[in-house]
């Protein structure tokens, strides 16, 4: 067995696209000018920013005029949540969002809890999937903002979004959804599935890193987050990263121009390489949904033992992949997603998540079941609790 | 994140295993903080003649396991329960902050091993400088 | 006379040099790993961000740990101004500045207010700088942050940065400058200045686009402006913006190296260039401090003319710069900077920024000595207030 190069975290980073990279270049030394300057080589420069941002317009069915480009997905997140927040605090002080978002939507939360909001960390179900009518009961008069994300980055569960978007807007609550992972791998219609905020980063579909884009609905009463100069409509401050905002929307472009097509070759991959772990390995959970889950997403949990160390010798064959165990976080505590679809601490501390895209091909999944088994079964033959459990006759 | 020292005791752990009939046998940590350890003894006219190690957790976990086991094979019980974390973590070229409790585990469950060997041989156990509580802090 | 292409507006932004592009390039396709990831791939970026942290650190004499990235130098300047104000806000409410901040610090100071905090905005002299004494002053016991730029903008002034640290920490009360437009022009030493936080942007010493970096002294008492994951150790989430601040790192480490010998031909150029235009077209008046100013800033007022038309016949014959009139920022009122040294409405309509940088040579400067004087006088030819000067005979 040869070593080979296998990235399999195109859930935490992908790599910029040569095509991508190749719409950037002009934008760093030859046509740099300054967006807001006046002067032709400016209006250049602006050109570019507004063709960038019909295509993300386009991608997300939104209006070019809802798209503002920040520095990241963070940013997006915390701009829509605390500029909603802020903005609206006159109507309410209460807020939705769920156990299992990402820690940028989840941290911000927290931060306008101490700030004298209210929020309601919903539950998920095994799967991680919300309960609607968890959603309905959670409402209260001073509810503003429903948070609650397309698609989770550690078990890949996609959540009813339509559906949520439809109880928002009846109510006349604010619905934002941290698109971050979904952007690429699912079809979004901000129109018809009522979102009114949207939160986007570029490397996650094979654009740069340093740049994302929020959507805001025409309309939506949001404060900024970044006060300054007069760029990006007023609403986001800072000189615009020309170069980042062409390759983003190159980016979208690519990404959500042949979404079925690309699905369904990420799919049958990751479908073999999940039936050939759960063949070769056993004691593994499969986490998250089993259908409604993001084309390139697996997270497996291997009883007896731990995530890290498993990455580490994964590492050393040459395969990139995650893990959701605390001693990988350098927390007390395994992820709080695995947590929040009620795995016990032992079965969080032994997931993995491998996550497929463009950067493989059918050879990597043969190599990754070929390497891993062996992998788990020499963590195993160390492990005092694959010991008692054996000597107890394999329960 | 590790050095090299770390990686070698992760990748090529010396004394992974059981002993048949052990002397002592020490287990600490539990699964809810994702690290356990189990270290077996041999002994003979108080040397460790013989050590094995069983450990989930993580690379440092393992790493200092191995390194620990190392560290007393052939030692007094005396000059093994002197063995501390830190000394572990030294002999493996240091250990990152956030790890270091990692190697805690390795000095007590040697410990444990050798009070399970005394008090087997109706010796009083000797006194762990760790209370129960401080097994396994992370940072 | 051959038509060129003059770019006078690096103070605007600056082309991203070939050898920082160079050096940005292989994170994008190749070493594009997830820096908080635990395997080597994601190590090895992790590894070139603190690379880049310890040429930031070098060259502002701090320490690596107290570099943090940015999304740029609003986002710095945000991050600073709230940071410190919400953190410390049991000490005091109270926060001294001046009226010729950037936006970016302006804007901030004017949102805290609406926030109950309490900002005093300094006068300035004609020459656009600070009197110390009026900044001991307004300090109260309730000032927890002084913020004053190092170096302005629009007319080139540069504060005398030392004193003001030195006032600052005596009385105890954090100082934050605004180096974006220092940054490679300046020698800056935080410790010896007794600087608490600084603002940079890479996109004005020729680096990218979209990436700043705050300098946050050991100690300092600060909240977090974006939430999220443990990035930037656990300070500024989101993914690290790789190819960005590598590209940081490069363009602060060549932007410093050379400070004297840069300033030397810049500064030649532009004296050049400025006493050309100061013999050449007459009812000029030179903006901000004759000697205390940026070496590549020329900052005039050309009586009788508005600068928005000045500006798109600079266009015409290739030269790219600025304005401070009203009429180039779509609102009523000149710029800030401008009134804030006292000049009148109708000389501050007539301002020109020109700011040369290395993209400029002695050939720009003789063809700008030709181009403007035609311009402008063209201008006149068309101004009532000039045909009312003339025919008053002048004056
Ligand atoms: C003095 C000063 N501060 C702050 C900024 C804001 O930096 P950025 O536009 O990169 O966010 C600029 C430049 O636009 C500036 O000149
Ligand atoms: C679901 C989700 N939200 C938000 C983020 C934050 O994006 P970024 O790291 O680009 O700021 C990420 C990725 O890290 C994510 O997966
Ligand atoms: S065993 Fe969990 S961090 Fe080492
Ligand atoms: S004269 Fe037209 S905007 Fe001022």
């Amino acid at each position: 067995m040869e070593k080979r190069f296998v990235y399999m975290d195109h859930a935490a980073t992908t790599y910029t696209k040569p095509e991508v990279l190749e719409a950037m270049m002009p934008y760093f030394t030859e046509q740099f000018g300054n967006a807001s300057s006046i002067y032709t080589f400016g209006r250049r420069s602006k050109a570019a920013i507004e063709e960038a941002r019909e295509k993300v317009a386009k991608a997300l069915n939104a209006l070019p005029d809802e798209i503002y480009f920040t520095g990241g997905g963070s940013e997006a997140d915390n701009w829509a949540i605390k500029g909603v927040a802020f903005a609206n605090r006159d109507k309410g002080n209460h807020i939705i969002t769920t156990k299992i978002e990402h820690h940028a939507v989840l941290h911000t939360c927290e931060y306008l809890e101490k700030q004298g909001f209210e929020v309601t960390y919903l539950d998920v179900d095994e799967y991680g999937m919300i309960n609607l009518e968890d959603l309905k009961k959670a409402i209260t008069d001073k509810t503003i903002l429903i948070t609650i994300m397309f698609a989770n980055n550690e078990i890949g569960t996609i959540q009813p979004i339509a559906e949520i978007g439809k109880i928002a807007r009846e109510r006349g609550i604010y619905f934002h959804t941290d698109a971050v992972q979904a952007v690429g791998n699912v079809n979004i219609d901000v129109k018809e599935m009522n979102i009114d905020l949207l939160s986007l980063a570029a490397h996650k579909f094979y654009g740069p890193k340093g740049v994302g884009a929020l959507y805001i609905r025409k309309g939506v009463k949001i404060d900024n987050l970044i006060h300054g100069g007069g760029q990006e409509r007023k609403r986001r401050a800072g000189t615009e990263n020309l170069p980042g905002i062409v390759g983003l929307g190159k980016a979208i472009e690519l990404a959500t121009s042949n979404i079925e097509e690309h699905n369904r070759k990420i799919k049958s991959m990751r479908d073999r390489l999940l039936n050939g772990i759960m063949e070769k390995i056993p004691y593994t959970k499969l986490n998250g949904h089993p259908e409604k889950r993001l084309p390139g997403n697996i997270n497996v949990s291997f009883q007896f033992i731990e995530g890290e160390s498993l990455l580490l010798l994964l590492d050393h064959y040459g395969i990139c992949a995650s893990t959701g165990s605390a001693c990988s976080s350098g927390s007390l505590d395994p992820s709080h997603v695995l947590m929040a679809i009620g795995l016990p601490h032992e079965i969080a501390h032994g997931s993995l998540r491998l996550s497929l895209g463009d950067l493989n091909k059918e050879e990597d999944v043969d190599y990754v079941l070929e390497v891993l088994p062996q992998i788990v079964q020499r963590l195993r033959d160390m492990s005092p609790l694959y010991e008692s459990f054996i000597k107890e006759g394999g329960k | 994140m590790y050095s090299d020292k770390v990686m070698d005791h992760f990748m090529n752990p010396r004394n992974v295993g059981e002993i048949e009939n052990p002397d002592g046998v020490g287990e600490v940590g539990n699964a809810k903080c994702g690290d356990i350890m189990k270290i077996y003894i041999k002994v003979e006219n108080n040397r460790i003649v013989d050590v094995k190690f069983k450990t989930f957790g993580c690379g440092s976990a393992i790493a200092s396991s191995s390194m620990a086991t190392e560290l007393i094979k052939g030692k007094t019980l005396e000059e093994a329960w002197e063995l501390t974390n830190v000394a572990v973590a030294e002999a493996l070229d240091g250990l990152p902050p956030a790890k270091m409790h990692c190697s805690v585990l390795a000095e007590q469950a040697i410990h444990k091993a050798i009070n399970d060997y005394r008090i087997k041989n109706g010796l009083e156990p000797w006194e762990d400088r760790f209370t129960d509580d401080d097994d396994h802090h992370h940072e």
